[in-house]
């Protein structure tokens, strides 16, 4: 069953007089479930894509169709780069800020919040405020947040892409765990090869600007996986090489420009 | 002191009013009222400028806030009113004093007297009326409120009975008046003409009712300007004398001058229409330069009375009319 | 650049020294003459004026009035400004609308405005807290609305994105994004309504810190001129640290 | 929050609408006596009142005074403040001794230093410059400190790793890093200079367009008044603007 | 030869009443011209120990000895994590500022900074300010900064942590091109052991908190070396696991406590 269905997808903005062309033809389906990872080069549209699924921007043409099972329940909840927790809000009320913007009753948002701060280690710090977390932490409210809201797609814009190779692992795990545990459907932007192996099931290689889809490669590695076996894996050093070789020649491309 | 000048003019006296070997350069402090006339006339008319004496003014807010610079010497000449700051000021040390007239009411038409707010005029017409209303004045423990006690007692009404509303500036008493804030207020030319022409406000009766000889504005002279430069002071006196002459010659005689006096007025005051000269109660200037020396002491027992001064003084030394005497001496007293 | 146990009391014994060490000399040059004692009392004669005045009972009142007035008319002057503030930052054709004119009243001094002030508003109370209310809505108004716009995007859009309707916004997320820059604003609102308390004092006052110092400096008793100064002084330096504390409290995620 | 290119000239129209609108407001208002037209003049009588003045000649002469009191006596009090802040910034114990001084002396109102910047300085030109220079110290001071203070650590360390020496140190990294900050303080300093210029020449000013204000108010010519109020303002809008410009020469890298 | 002689170092930090132990008993000697990279869990000491080499920290006991061999040259210069670059002044004015500290000829400085402008390729950016650059950008100039200055050894601290990791990459390839010519040198702190791989001659292991050296392991792969080389020898990938495991049970040590 699909999921997410991309039509003839295209965006331009405007800069002054200039056009930029950010996302081209871009025809996709994602199935219920699936969790798939974007790579691309910088600047390649991306966060435009992922931010048009948000609602947060327009597409100029083409369409986007998410499936909605249950009426009850958000479309799609984002996790951000990094600033995406609200500093004047402390670690419970981040978790909480979706829950209590739909305004459902106290004791729901009470237990929900409890759970994912549970789930992400985090309940003895629920009374912080976010400058005296570490960034690894900070990622754990944004995923912590985005999983309570319980919507029906989870959109994550290079989540962790701030942290340090350790942390970052930890925290790859953290979210594999708890996605195991919802399956929902998952569109994750990364710059890391690596983190797209260990994570998805399919990976999305896209073009330097216009971004297009160029590469769709499934991932069908067993579950649960980890940096170890991911490395020791030749089939999985291939694909590495592979998807590193087109990705390293569209970069190069965007260099020459 | 007085004697000591004296004897320090009795040395010169053989030439006595000859111009000053070097331009001497008198500084004079003013608030921009009618009042200073004298200064403006004898500077424009050129008798300043006889003695070789260059005078430049300085402007002020009020006459309290010209002390420090007569004190500490920066201007040597001020025109200031009496009032407890003075006399306190004194009492420190202050060596300032009281040197010649700089303003009194003219008898029936007063330049410094009552106001009553239009819409009220026909309310309050008597001294009785005053009774429960607010009435304004500009300074606490100064001349104005000297005037307003006199009023108060001359109407038989009590300070309680009414409501004292102190407010710094005349200007804001038209906007009060405006505004319906305040009833009677003690207001001053040209203000007073003005705002009768506006319908602010109307003359209430005449201050010479009860105050007939109140010592409004004074000369008031540094004590380095009275004894250091004596010969200076001298020289500035006697011309100060002549423009006080020549204003009284026009305002009060009607001697005809072409309309320079007026010309000279409007340049240096406010007042800029020539033509509302000829309406407006002016300034009384004795062309003779005495005080109401009675009338300031009065004055200071009203403050004393209230509590406004601190420490004794010595009456004599404020007021000082040797300069003045001397300058008559050399120029001749005035006859009416 | 290096912090050593020992030293740490040394800033702390300077901070406290200054003041003191500016009294004594002061304290000096007013007993030897250097400084004109008529116009610089020694600090020892204006404190003994201050007990004096203080025994005689009526300076609590000055204090009590100009205290009302200050925190009645700063409160009336922050009120709109933050309303207005929040518009502006807000909505940008608010903003668009507002700023002109912000731009053009606020340069006008409090002084030249105390006769418009005085035929708007009359004599009262009510004209004194206009009067330091108008002084202190324009900072604050500014930074109310700085405040806002500079609001980090990404706050917005996790707002929209977690479908925050219009007053959860507003409580959630541009009140308290804005609070540390507007209280930027409230804390120098307070410095200029200190400020402006000897001008909003001029019209028609008879009481209070502001006629104290120009009711004595023109009755020329100027050791009790200095002691309405010093209370202005002590006011500002309280009002900020109660302001600091303040803030500490509204803004604990800093 | 959506940019439409149509709707771009819009806001420009807003703007400059603003004042129109409140100047139209102001003249039908006065003209049919709604507001009492000998408090409030008309905007056209204002502006011919205005063009009366100008053509007599001497306005020029007063917004020249006033002018050379203003930059002069801005200059006056800007320089020592960026010493001083600097010096605030770079050296704690500066900071620890200046700083409860600044304490003091910033809460007290210009009105209440007049008579004693009198006896300091006379009455002369000197004096009022020094009026506005004090009133404009305080907030360039403490701006420059604190842009000093929050220059971010790293490039500090940059500088020693790189051996600078105090000289290079000052010029290439205290100095500019100070800048921005040190730039909203004389921004700040430049409203508060025309906020003082009607106080400043209170003493012993015979021109000026503060004494322009007060003089006319005292004789209670309201249009005149006025005009010394729009010029304030409108002086006050463009060294706002030249301010503005000037720092984005200034600091090419922000 | 040896250019770096560290013994018996340590490092405390007086925070409060409370002592913070960052580094005990360090012994280390790095050969002229080695590249070594440090890595360790983060909070371990790596910054610390660099700053104490930069002489921006005093050690608390101990003695550091950089060899002076070339009395006009500066003994050390640092490449920051980020924001090392200066934003009040321009590339150039950024790449010449340790010359322009030493006060050498300005035909000097000229002709040094334009030939490690051409060495990063930023020849043509050389009049904008660090704002209008991008990340990597950036850090091409930290890096011609500190290489212009000819000193005898460079520090870098995680030079390359806020990268994407195709930019990332681009550097890296630099850096060790720059490297290769000079031979300086380098100890390079970092997280990312495939970096470490990539670019170093031994590799430092550092303990969770008091940082001590638990590994010195030396990286005998032949240069030039690329990625996919370094994906593709078995031999390597050995050594990425083992310190993988390593550091993993280094980094879940310091969450325990
Ligand atoms: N609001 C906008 N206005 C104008 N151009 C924009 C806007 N947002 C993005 N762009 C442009 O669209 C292109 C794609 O940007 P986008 O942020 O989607 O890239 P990305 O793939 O997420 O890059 P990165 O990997 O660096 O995050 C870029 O060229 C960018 O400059
Ligand atoms: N100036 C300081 N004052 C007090 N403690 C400090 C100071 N600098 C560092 N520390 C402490 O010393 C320890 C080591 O810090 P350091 O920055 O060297 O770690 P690191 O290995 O560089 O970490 P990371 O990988 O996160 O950069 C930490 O616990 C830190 O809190
Ligand atoms: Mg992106
Ligand atoms: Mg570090």
């Amino acid at each position: 069953m699909s999921k997410i269905q991309i039509e003839q997808l295209s965006k331009r903005f405007v800069k002054r007089d200039k056009y930029i062309e950010a996302l081209k033809d871009i025809t996709l389906t994602i199935k219920q479930g699936e969790f798939v990872c974007l790579l691309g080069p910088s600047g390649c549209g991306k966060t435009t894509l992922l931010r048009i699924l948000a609602n947060l921007e327009k597409p100029s043409t083409g369409d986007v169709i998410i499936n909605q099972t249950d009426k009850k329940k958000p479309l799609q909840s984002m996790v951000f780069q990094e600033n995406g927790v609200i500093p004047w809000l402390t670690v419970e009320e981040n978790v909480a800020f979706g829950l209590k913007m739909r305004h459902l009753s106290n004791d729901f948002v009470k237990e929900r919040t409890e759970y994912y701060l549970q789930k992400v280690g985090l309940s003895k710090f629920r009374r912080l405020y976010p400058k005296e977390l570490s960034g690894g932490m900070k990622q754990r409210v944004s995923i912590a947040r985005a999983f309570a809201n319980d919507p029906e797609i989870l959109l994550m814009d290079e989540p962790f892409a701030a942290l340090d190779e350790q942390n970052k692992f930890i925290l790859q795990e953290e979210l594999l765990a708890i996605w195991q545990e919802t399956r929902k459907t998952v569109l994750f932007i990364t710059h890391s090869i690596d983190e797209a192996l260990l994570l998805s099931d399919r990976i999305l290689l896209m073009s330097a600007q216009p971004g297009k889809i160029i590469k769709d490669v499934a991932i069908e590695m067993n579950r649960p996986r980890s940096i170890e076996k991911v490395r020791s894996d030749p089939e999985m050093t291939k694909i590495f090489l592979d998807i590193w070789e087109q990705l390293q020649s569209e970069v190069k491309q965007t260099r020459l420009k | 002191q007085s004697s000591e000048s004296d004897e320090n003019d009795n040395a010169k006296s053989t030439d006595p009013l000859a111009p000053l070997e070097e331009t001497a350069k008198v500084v004079i402090a003013e608030d921009g009222s009618a009042s200073g006339a004298g200064f403006y006339i004898a500077k424009d008319k050129g008798y300043f400028e006889k003695y070789n004496i260059e005078v430049e003014f300085a402007t002020f807010g009020n006459s309290d806030e010209m002390l420090p610079a007569v004190a500490a010497g920066e201007v040597d000449v001020a025109g200031g009113i009496s009032s407890a700051s003075f006399f306190n000021s004194i009492a420190q040390g202050i060596d300032v004093r009281f040197i010649a007239d700089k303003g009194h009411n003219n008898e029936g038409s007063s330049y410094f007297t009552f106001v009553v707010r239009e819409d009220l005029k026909d309310d309050i017409t008597d001294y009785e009326d005053v009774k429960g209303k607010k009435i304004a004045v500009s300074t606490q423990n100064a001349v104005d409120h000297y005037i307003y006690n006199e009023m108060l007692k001359h109407a038989n009404v009590s300070t309680e009975e009414v409501e004292f509303v102190l407010m710094s500036d005349f200007g804001n008493m038209m906007s009060a008046m405006g505004n319906q804030q305040i009833d009677l207020a003690l207001q001053i030319e040209p203000l007073i003409t003005q705002g009768e022409n506006q319908a602010i406000h109307q003359r209430f009766l005449d201050a010479t009712d009860y105050a007939p000889e109140a010592q409004i504005a004074m000369v008031l002279g540094s004590p380095k300007f009275l004894t250091e430069r004596r010969d200076v002071a001298v020289r500035f006196m006697a011309a100060y004398l002549q423009g006080v002459r020549d204003y009284h010659d026009v305002f009060i005689k009607d001697i005809d001058d072409n309309g320079e006096v007026i010309s000279i007025m409007a340049n240096h005051t406010a007042l800029k229409d020539e033509d509302l000269w000829k309406e407006v109660g002016v300034t009384g200037l004795n062309p003779n330069g005495y005080i109401f020396e009675d009338d300031v002491e009065k004055q200071y027992q009203f403050y004393k009375e209230n509590g406004a001064i601190q420490g004794e003084l010595d009456f004599d030394t404020i007021i000082d009319m040797s300069l003045v005497e001397e300058a008559l001496d050399i120029i001749g007293t005035y006859e009416e | 650049m290096f912090k050593k146990l020992k030293t740490q009391s040394l800033p702390q014994l300077i901070t406290i020294s200054s003041p003191i060490f500016l009294l004594l000399l002061w304290e000096i040059c007013s007993q030897y003459a250097l400084l004109d004692p008529r116009f610089f009392p020694a600090p020892t004669l204006i404190l003994t004026t201050l007990i004096q005045m203080a025994e005689s009972g009526n300076l609590f009142e000055h204090i009590y009035i100009s205290l009302t007035r200050i925190i009645l008319g700063f409160a009336l002057g922050v009120i709109p400004a933050i309303c207005i503030g929040l518009l502006m930052g807000m909505y940008k054709y608010f903003r668009h609308f507002f700023s002109p004119i912000i731009m053009i009243f606020m340069p006008i001094p409090t002084l030249a405005m105390l006769p418009i002030i005085l035929i708007l508003f009359g004599i009262g109370e009510f004209s004194k807290m206009i009067t330091i209310a108008i002084s202190v809505f324009f900072p604050v108004a500014i930074n109310t609305a700085a405040g806002v716009a500079n609001i980090d995007r990404i706050y917005l859009d996790v707002a929209k994105n977690y479908h925050a309707n219009a007053k959860d916004f507003f409580f959630k997320i541009a009140l308290p994004g804005s609070l540390p820059v507007m209280l930027e604003g409230i804390q120098m609102g307070q410095a200029i309504a200190l400020l402006t308390i000897v001008a909003a004092e001029m019209i028609g006052a008879t009481s209070g810190i502001g006629y104290l110092i120009w009711m004595n400096y023109k009755a020329f008793l100027l050791p009790q001129m200095y002691v309405g100064l010093i209370l202005i002084s002590f006011f500002g330096y309280f009002f900020s640290l109660l302001l600091r504390g303040f803030e500490r409290k509204l803004l604990p995620w800093k």
